[in-house]
């Protein structure tokens, strides 16, 4: 393992450090370890927490900041944060107007940010929570842990974010984070797997014509392992599964979004891929993004994430945000 | 059982899931995402070095106080499952500090409904439920034909590991493994393996 | 060698599709390959044109728009851009009042765009040149081509860029992004080396326990090869080799860059050690940035640059940009 | 040299460099970039398609047209200094259908100058001009001596292939190369070496 890091110990901590110093617009707590922005709590206003396992930044320490999340708890690295980091964050946070948490569905999320609401009820702080399981690529099922959350937790809180930047009330701002979840399908896949630094060594090997179809951002395997082909036969068999899964009536928010090693230059030409696809199938791209945003380390490979919008969630969208990850009209 | 088999059980387990890291990371990897072993290892050196201030007075106390270390500092699946099945074994036991084998049956099973509430994971979903209800059902058998502490922990431990071999022809159907659907067959569940590592250490000081 | 991509022959002009679709505000010219802002030419100013190997992304395509380039030639991956290509981009974007090209110091970079220059003088368009060559890895000599330009060609676009934006004449702006070039230094490391599509396979091969101290963006081998340290060890020597280059008088803007495949995680905390070294040698820093911004396809690497600012130039870097790859105030 | 004969060596630098590159790549991987193969590749290509039209009338359109084409297709440093000599050898020859021996001399003198013009380099900077350099001066001495076509670029092609050959002891003062400094010993130059290929080409068909 080749890494820029001191002890693997300490990866987490000491990038905190680095992002403490390099956004004085930010406040990371480095004991209770979590990110605020600069003049929390906001009095009235709903406030929002995500947070889950490093190593997908931006995601979310990068997404603090107007319009978008008010805090985020990071965790050890692919490992969920812990129940005291997230009831810290909240009630850092908490204007009186309530608690949105922004959880990804993995097990270990969902039982840690439900014991820190748990605390946080007890504490009389109301918390509403938004589960993100966007990743088609696990069949749904109440026999198993459901859908993982991936590349639509950025459009999330952007737009729950945005809704909350305006004075929405609690219940209002989980809806349509909730709603946008709803409209949300993404399908990954990886070439090579990322290697965390306590592992040493990569999630996974994949021989080298091989490719896992259907990753989850933490080397979860996927629908199936496959030889690698063009990116436009890769790019069709995702929409296909995106677009299997779910209706996507009218306009789209398309992300490509990077899991870590793949160059720019391969994301755009994935969109151009995504772009033709969907003008054939008749779905119009109202907005895009493309960029590296929910990263799994070093992990060669990409995300392609729809969500269907209306005139509303496209305001949201639109609406000024200024974080370290993601930055508009602001 | 008392406080300073209790104590000396914690260290047994941060002992043996430091020595067994690898597997359990390498478990984890095949079907999960690489970090059972990591994390239990912090998880358990936090509570023991919880303990090296003035241990609790009572057993009940020093499961309570890993089971909420455990919670604060493993995150993921494992801690909270860990941590309130260790937090629901001591508050079912009486206070005092010494605890009978009738008593941590008892207390096992708290563990287990705690386990079971917060994961909803039933025998056969390929977890540690699948290990620590057979140690307990051998555990309860044990105690209930008369056998003393060392027996019963045996017992037990033998069970959890007999549970965790027969993970590896599940299906998983909680965790992060649950995604990969049939592929999971062939992998031993790496709770369901730390989870024998935690019996068979209880038996191991136990004997003596 | 695996890659999102179809005909290796054809990534440059499909990943130019797939940006052209991404991005409305821009124009791509797919056949004569430039990209330019919307709206070029603006009348009466003088416009920025850069451009290189393609490879480098979001470097320089992903810096067109208010506030910074005009247009970006994008050549063959690692390859630069042939004259064509820069004179048809000067062309469309001269606006009358000349064009500066802001040239990366390659062999083949400054040949290609002094072939250009020379054919824009024939048409009556005044160009200036700015030289970017601010890697202290390579020692500088007339026996030698000079010091590579790396990190800095986004500081020298930028704050060039601005200074165009509020209607400074050709040698003005010309002038101060000679001076951003002149007040900067950079250091890079690779753990590994990056794949070019064309040739299949990575560029150089290093051991498992070394990195390369001092590598070029295109992969040049650079001062030595070492064995990996920790990151903090590696920063020292990196801000040794760059304070010894140049004297950084006063304030600084701190640049910490991903080449590729190095998770963010990793540069924040290399951030941090920079911050620490810093505070250290009493050296203040004005702003930074910590990101992928000249990147060399999927190498495993980082480099730091230091830039010298005075008021002037902090000014104009904190002006609003509104580019792809950066963008605030906007 | 006829205008048959102009074409047929810009095809056979195009089957030369194709057939090479990725020998010119790997030479260009240990020292530069690793594109060399490609960019020629890219470039005679171009050449030998634009040859696909009506050919141009005489000798020296055929050069310039070809110096153009690199110019228009290859980018980096050799696209311009190979561009750069074959427009500068065209623009030296007499405008005609043949040229004598002594005329492509004197066009050879115009490409080396222009390629030092552009790029700076001297014989010994571990560049084209080291193998440039001494097949001009084979085909002077052959020329002057009353060798035919083929007998003086048979004598160039093999001074150029021992220039090209001797650039791996010379320390690289021009190009990406040069950052290496010292490390850049013990490697062949790139450039040098498809300098080689193109006057063994042109041996190859000036001997019929
Ligand atoms: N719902 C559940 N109920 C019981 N045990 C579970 C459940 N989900 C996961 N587990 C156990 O947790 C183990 C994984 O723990 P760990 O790797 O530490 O957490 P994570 O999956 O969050 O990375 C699995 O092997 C499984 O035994
Ligand atoms: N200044 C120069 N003068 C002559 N030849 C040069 C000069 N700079 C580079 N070269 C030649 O160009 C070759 C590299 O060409 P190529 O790889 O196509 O371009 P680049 O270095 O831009 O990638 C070198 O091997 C060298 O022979
Ligand atoms: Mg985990
Ligand atoms: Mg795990
Ligand atoms: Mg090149
Ligand atoms: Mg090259």
């Amino acid at each position: 393992m080749k890494k820029f890091i001191n002890d693997p110990a300490d990866v987490v901590a000491e990038a905190l450090t680095g992002l403490a110093a390099a956004h004085p617009e930010l406040r990371v707590d480095l004991t209770e370890r979590f990110i605020t922005r600069a003049g929390a709590p906001r009095a009235g206003r709903v406030a929002l927490v995500s947070g889950g396992g490093s190593g997908h930044e931006p995601l979310h320490g990068g997404f603090v900041g107007p319009g978008m999340l008010d805090a985020a708890c990071p965790g050890e690295i692919f490992t969920s944060p812990v129940p005291d980091q997230i009831i810290a964050a909240t009630r850092a946070v908490d204007g009186g107007a309530g608690v949105v948490h922004v959880v990804k569905n993995y097990t270990g999320d969902v039982m840690n940010f439900q014991l820190a609401a748990e605390l946080a009820a007890d504490e009389g702080i109301a918390v509403e929570t938004v589960l993100v399981d966007d990743d088609v690529a696990v069949r749904d099922s109440t026999w198993t842990a459901g859908r993982r959350g991936t590349g639509a937790t950025l459009l999330v809180e952007k737009i729950a974010g945005a809704r909350a930047a305006e004075g929405a009330d609690l219940a209002a701002v989980a809806a349509v984070g909730r709603a946008v979840n709803a409209a949300s399908a993404s399908f990954a896949y990886a070439l090579s797997a990322g290697t965390t630094p306590a592992a040493g060594r990569p999630g996974f090997d994949l021989p080298d014509d091989e490719i896992e179809a259907g990753v989850g951002i933490h080397g979860e395997p996927g629908r199936r392992r496959e030889k690698l082909r063009p990116a436009r036969a890769l790019v069709h068999d995702a929409l296909d599964a995106i677009l299997d899964a779910k209706e996507f009536p009218d306009r789209v928010i398309v992300l490509v979004n990077g899991l870590g090693a793949t160059p720019l230059i391969e994301l755009y030409l994935v969109y151009g891929e995504v772009a033709a696809v969907l003008a054939d199938r008749g779905v119009t791209i109202a907005r895009r993004l493309v960029g590296n945003y929910v990263t799994s380390l070093d992990m060669a490979g990409l995300s392609i994430t729809l969500t269907a919008v209306d005139d509303e969630m496209l305001r949201l969208w639109d609406a000024p945000v200024n974080t370290p990850g993601l930055r508009w009209g602001a | 059982m008392d406080v300073a088999l209790a104590c000396a059980w914690l260290r047994a387990t941060a002992g043996a899931v430091t020595a067994e890291a690898d597997r359990l990371t390498r478990l984890d990897a095949a079907i999960g995402d690489g970090d059972h072993g990591v994390n239990l290892t912090r998880g358990f050196a936090a509570v023991i070095s919880g303990l090296d201030g003035t241990p609790p007075a009572t057993v009940a106390e020093v499961l309570v106080k890993a089971g909420s270390t455990l919670i604060s500092k493993v995150g993921g699946a494992s801690g909270p499952l860990y941590g309130s099945a260790l937090r629901a074994l001591g508050k079912a036991l009486p206070s005092g500090t010494t605890v009978t084998p009738e008593e941590l049956l008892t207390g096992l099973h708290a563990g287990l409904d705690a386990v079971r509430a917060l994961g909803g994971a039933a025998p056969g979903d390929k977890t540690i439920v699948d290990a620590y209800a057979p140690a307990l059902e051998a555990f309860a058998a044990a105690v209930a034909a008369g056998s003393g502490l060392a027996q019963a922990t045996a017992a037990a431990a033998r069970a959890a590991e007999e549970g965790a071999a027969a993970t590896t022809a599940m299906t998983a159907r909680k965790g992060r493994a649950s995604y990969l659907g049939e592929r999971s067959v062939g992998h031993q569940d790496p709770g369901a393996t730390s989870t024998a590592l935690i019996f068979r250490a209880l038996a191991g000081v136990a004997e003596g």
